[in-house]
């Protein structure tokens, strides 16, 4: 697959948000400025980047040849936790301005870089392709998040039912964007490659 | 002595300031938009007959029942500010006259329930409810949704998805779109050989042009098509009356068709087997739903940008976006799938245009 | 001359100014009976001065400016103290207000008045007598004029700019009084020059007047006086004092204009003549009687504490029958309940509305057409701060820059949906204020 | 309260993304249903047993549903430990349902996995690793994946009837006549979210509701 067929598909077709629902975080759902939604589309990206790697090694060197890939899912996980958190460390070391943009030990975030990280890998995607489809999966995440969350400063003053107001509306909301977004299909990516 | 306050006269009014109002106002704008698509919309049904009002009569009614499911009960009563017929109206006219009856209903009704009532009513939607009805039924009934209803030509599809598969089989010859048709054998009307006949005869003869075959027809909207998409000069004129009457703001639908149209040229000859700067503009423009998106769906204010130079932005956006998805999507002819994907762009256009909708953007002071 | 590359801002109101230009001003009758405000100005009350049976004269101190920010109060004609109640002003404030009948002999009026130089007096002397005669900014601040043009020694600003541009549609005072009297103008315009050490003086008037400019040219010339005349858009409200400024000096309204030079009103420039010319008190003013309902609508010269109703006697009575009393302008006057309310220093206009036009309008929901956005001349979203008040976040309405508005009721006006922006603004400052919810 | 009852009807509701997205038949909303419910037990009954023999970390975490990862503080370790737990016991049940139906299996893709970081499971975990009885904890469990499962089957249920026309379980395809022109675009993510939305809105309705109830039997 090329470079451009790979960030298609991570960023527009198999959008992380839209078409896999993962990476809307529980207390507020959408984030509530645009400043927040490219910092988690950053740490996405970041994350899902170092983890496709960190995955891809732990395949191919370990789980791999010795037979355990039914131990893929607790590896994965320790494996992105364990980054996330040293992400952190390092960012308080080095860079405590960017902290409170940045969101890395975060449920949504996470869970984000798991799909991102089993698609990867199940696709059986080089190291190099991963890392590519790790910075795809961010950029349509940043995207999108703030797409929503632009949409859900416009709601935030109107009127809406109060039964629907907030989550509900940013779902129902986020619906109807992936219903545009399907616009980005499988034969979509076929035609732009292809002519 | 003519004091009111001792001549016994009806009181004074104490309103708040300012005392004066301009003379435009919001109530009747849907009615107008309503009246001035009635032509396109007469033109469709003279065309495909009685299949085509029952479509449209189905997707009006179903779009009334919703609005007075979803209001009524709660003691608002909306209908007569003419937006839900105007959804319904819409929807309609973006259908193929031989669709199955589920269609219109189902689009109608997720298009005031889920995209409009849900957010609250009439200005909060963020998507406008036609676009978004439409869209689903374009995702949900695929199949129906290309069920055409054959002119006395012969035509049974429309030439836009004609042009598509001819292209997809290979067939691409030199020429331009219409080229393309008639050597896929695309049957044309009678009225359109008569009048290509006499122009090429008598007008152009001289000079040694011709208009290709088939020209009389896409222009005057005697092609299958959506029910109320086929004939461009009714939807121009409805248009017209629209901006006439202030009704529509024409720095949409002007960057929308101008972008839409560059790129066309620019870009769209290789898909049409030939060369760059070669593609087929007007063509493209006066095919498919186009001209009812750009003037009917794109200029509803509730979901377009506040401002001025948002709106030149969400036009260009949306013709490029017709653009990608036209010449490579495959949902329909793109242009309900760009609107909706242009909807989702405006809050953030307002935010980048006006800098004051977010508090982490709101302008300093002075 | 003419400026360029100013945000298009502000709303173009359909021109009901039923008064022709040019027409000029006439006289009102001295009122029988003056109810003179001790509230005229920003700032605390004037200190009354008479009780009720005092005589006073007509031009005598009646209320004593109460610290720097007030501005004394005169009596605008001579005669006998009744009482001094407490009113209700135009706007909803409250203020004791003298009294006075109809008496005795007028000092001033009918009587030769010598002028006086005045250009040997030294700025402070100028500015005593400014202070003195009760002057406050006729161009609706209400700021105590002597504030405004007191400069620190040796820190001159570098522009004073008269502003002659309509600051309200319909008002046409201002404009009559250039006409009538551009000669003191120009000469108050040199006094405020040599207060604030200007050094550049420019009269602004709006594109609809510009038949004006030949006259001032002609009298600055004759005067040796120098002075740019700068022609703004006739849009409402290019006549607010940052929008003046930001029409001069080039750069788009921002930033504290003061800081940048003065502007001062040409009604207010008048007053500064007659008080440093002529020794008279700010007992008089100029203002429209205008709207659908009077019959024959001018603008008059009137003394402060003429009660509204008399005015539109003067104009031949209504035409037809008044639904609506608006003392100030249409834009952002305030309707009052009764004629039976006084003129003070600030009132530039009283509008009759007739029943047809003050017809009272519906409003529809809100459909986004950003004819709010595109009028607000300080480049605010209106529906937004107005959505946001009504939801009760008037302090986060504060932060997207409510703080702006002047309720110049742009917004309102170009509402096509009637929605009342200016109400919903004002109640979130309120709110905001008070950190509360609406 | 109310707040509370807010934020859990939130987590609940964003749980059931990944699962309703992968659920467009009943049976693939039941397989994902008894993953979720399989682990939330499993933790309910390990966990506080763990939590005997390791370091009592008793003090309540911080920021709770936000937070799957330590930060710092006494009960980083204890929350590390349940992320060990959650992604043993999803494996185990990965290796599971492999067995028992491959085809579902296949079917269902990354969403089994991503078991290990739902919200739900997470979420939970705080409430349960740090109060109550382990019979307490064990309820609660329960409460959640009935609450979980329920959800979850009727919005596969309406997406299914509305967006294909057909009611499966297991081989069993039920049609459903009168939907002879299905919406299929309910079937997809789109539709998953929209019902969703639904979902959470009437789940906030019925609280507000319970809760007045609540309010008027108390008096």
């Amino acid at each position: 697959m090329s470079i451009a067929a790979i960030l298609v598909t991570f960023a527009l077709v198999d959008n992380v948000v839209l078409s896999l629902l993962l990476g809307v975080n529980p207390p507020q759902g959408v984030p509530g400025s645009l400043r927040r939604a490219l910092g988690l589309g950053a740490s996405l990206a970041t994350l899902a980047c170092l983890a496709s790697l960190g995955a891809w090694g732990a395949d191919t060197m370990a789980l791999v040849p010795l037979g355990l890939d039914f131990l893929r899912t607790p590896v994965y996980v320790f494996l992105i936790a364990g980054l996330a958190w040293l992400l952190r460390k390092a960012l308080q070391r080095f860079a405590p301005r960017l902290l409170p943009s940045v969101s890395f030990p975060e449920a949504a975030v996470n869970a984000a870089a798991l799909g991102v990280v089993l698609i990867i890998r199940h696709g059986s995607y080089t190291a190099a392709e991963g890392l590519v489809a790790g910075l795809a999966a961010g950029l349509g995440y940043a995207l999108v998040m703030a797409v929503l969350s632009a949409i859900r400063l416009r709601l935030e003053v109107e009127q809406v039912p109060r039964a629907m107001r907030g989550l509900p509306l940013q779902l129902v909301s986020a619906g109807l964007l992936a219903f545009a977004f399907l616009a980005f299909d499988r034969a979509f990516l076929a035609r732009v490659l292809g002519g | 002595m003519s004091d009111p306050a001792q001549g016994g006269q009806a009181r004074l009014l104490l309103s708040p300031a300012p005392h004066i109002k301009a003379a435009s106002s919001t109530v009747g704008l849907a009615w107008l938009v309503v009246a001035s698509l009635l032509p396109a919309l007469a033109w469709g049904i003279a065309l495909f007959g009685i299949a085509a009002v029952r479509v449209c009569a189905v997707g009006l009614a179903a779009a009334v029942a919703a609005e007075a499911l979803t209001t009524v009960p709660f003691k608002r009563f909306t209908l007569g500010d003419g937006s839900a017929v105007l959804t319904g109206l819409i929807v309609g006219m973006f259908l193929p006259a031989g669709v199955s009856l589920v269609v219109p209903a189902a689009a109608s009704f997720f298009a005031i329930v889920v995209v409009k009532q849900t957010f609250g009513g009439l200005g909060r939607n963020w998507m406008n409810p036609a676009v978004g009805g439409v869209l689903f039924a374009l995702l949900s009934w695929n199949a129906s949704m290309a069920r055409w209803i054959p002119l006395a030509s012969g035509a049974a599809v429309p030439p836009l998805d004609a042009l598509r598969s001819a292209l997809a089989a290979g067939r691409s010859v030199p020429g331009g779109p219409l080229a393309v048709l008639n050597a896929a054998g695309y049957p044309f009307s009678g009225a359109d050989a008569s009048v290509l006949g006499w122009i090429n005869g008598h007008l152009l003869g001289f000079l040694h042009v011709g208009l290709p075959t088939g020209a009389f027809d896409v222009v005057s909207g005697m092609v299958v098509g959506p029910i109320g998409a086929v004939s461009a000069p009714l939807l121009l004129a409805g248009a017209a009356f629209l901006l006439a009457r202030g009704v529509i703001r024409w720095e949409i639908p002007v960057a929308y068709l101008a972008v839409f149209a560059v790129l066309a040229f620019a870009l769209g000859g290789p898909a049409t087997g030939r060369g760059w700067l070669t593609g087929e503009a007007l063509f493209q423009l006066l095919s498919g739903t186009l001209l009812l998106g750009a003037f009917f769906a794109a200029t509803d204010p509730v979901t377009s940008p506040l401002s001025r130079a948002g709106r030149w932005a969400y036009g260009t956006a949306l013709g490029i976006l017709t653009f990608v998805m036209r010449y490579f999507g495959s949902v329909g002819d793109g242009v309900v799938v760009s609107l909706a994907l242009g909807n989702a762009l405006v809050p953030l256009i307002d935010i980048a245009a006006l800098g004051a909708l977010a508090p982490s953007h709101a302008r300093k002071a002075g | 001359m003419r400026t360029r590359g100013l945000p298009r801002a502000g709303v173009i109101p359909p021109d009901n100014s039923l008064v022709p230009r040019g027409l000029a001003i006439a006289n009102a009758a001295v009122p029988s009976i003056a109810v003179i405000p001790l509230l005229q100005h920003q700032g605390p009350p004037a200190l009354c001065l008479v009780r009720p049976g005092d005589h006073v004269r007509e031009g005598m101190l009646i209320g004593k400016a109460d610290g720097p920010l007030s501005a004394n109060v005169h009596s605008s004609i001579p005669g006998l103290v009744l009482e001094v109640p407490s009113i209700e002003l135009p706007g909803g404030t409250r203020s004791d207000a003298v009294v006075i009948e109809l008496g005795g002999e007028f000092d001033r009026s009918g009587k030769p008045r010598l002028t006086r130089s005045w250009e040997s007096l030294s700025r402070l002397d100028l500015l005593g007598r400014i202070q003195a005669a009760g002057i406050v900014g006729l161009g609706g601040s209400l700021i105590p004029t002597h504030l405004k043009l007191a400069t620190a020694p040796g820190a001159g600003v570098g522009l004073c700019v008269a502003n002659g541009v309509d600051s309200e549609p319909s008002l046409s005072a201002d404009d009559a009084l250039m006409r009538l009297k551009a000669v003191e103008i120009a000469e108050a315009m040199r006094m405020c020059g040599k207060l604030l050490v200007a050094q550049r003086l420019v009269l602004a008037i709006g594109e609809n007047q510009d038949d004006l400019v030949a006259s001032f040219e002609r009298i600055f010339r004759e005067k040796g006086v120098a002075c740019d005349i700068v022609v703004v858009p006739s849009r409402y409200p290019y006549g607010h004092e940052e929008l003046v400024m930001a029409s001069v000096d080039g750069s788009p309204a921002a930033g504290p204009h003061e800081s940048r030079g003065k502007v001062i009103n040409v009604a207010t420039l008048h007053a500064i003549y007659e008080a440093v010319a002529l020794d008279k008190p700010m007992i008089e003013r100029v203002l429209t009687v205008t709207g659908g309902a009077v019959a024959a609508p001018r603008n008059l010269k009137v003394r402060i504490g003429t009660l509204v109703g008399d005015l539109f006697e003067e104009c031949g009575g209504f035409s037809r029958p008044p639904a609506k009393i608006v003392v100030g302008g249409p834009m952002r006057g305030s309707a009052v309940p009764s004629p039976d309310t006084p003129v003070t220093k600030g009132t530039a206009g009283v509008v009759a509305f007739s029943r047809a036009e003050a017809r009272p309008r519906v409003a529809y929901p809100c459909i986004r057409c950003g004819n709010c956005v595109e009028a607000c001349p300080w480049g605010l979203v209106p529906m937004r701060l107005h959505k946001l008040v009504q939801q009760g976040e008037a302090d986060r309405a504060m932060e997207e820059g409510l703080a702006r508005c002047t309720e110049c009721g742009c917004c309102a006006f170009a509402c096509p949906s009637n929605i009342p922006l200016v109400v919903s603004l004002r109640e979130g400052k309120k709110a905001a204020g008070r950190g509360a919810h609406v | 309260m109310s707040a509370n009852r807010e934020r859990r009807s939130a987590i609940l509701v964003l749980s059931l993304l990944p699962a309703a997205v992968a659920s467009t038949r009943v049976i693939d909303a039941l397989f994902m249903a008894a993953g979720v419910v399989f682990v939330l037990m499993a933790m309910s009954l390990v966990l506080p047993l763990a939590r005997r023999f390791g370091r009592a970390a008793s003090e309540p975490s911080e920021a709770s549903t936000g937070e799957t990862l330590p930060r710092e503080g006494s009960h980083a370790a204890s929350l590390w430990g349940a992320l060990l737990l959650s992604s043993c016991f999803t494996a185990i049940y990965e290796l599971v349902l492999n067995a028992v139906a491959p085809a579902e299996s296949s079917r269902l893709g990354i969403y089994v996995p991503l078991i290990a970081v739902s919200f739900l499971t997470m979420g939970r975990l705080d409430a349960l690793g740090v109060s109550g009885t382990a019979r307490r904890v064990a309820v609660e469990a329960m409460r959640a994946g009935a609450a979980f499962s329920g959800l979850l089957v009727a919005v596969t249920l309406v997406r299914e009837v509305l967006g294909a026309g057909s009611i499966t379980l297991g081989a069993a395809v039920g049609r459903a006549p009168f939907f002879r022109d299905p919406a299929r675009a309910l079937g997809l993510a789109g539709g998953a979210l929209i019902c969703l939305g639904y979902a959470a809105g009437a789940l906030r309705l019925g609280g507000r509701r319970g809760a007045a109830k609540r309010k008027e039997d108390q008096r």
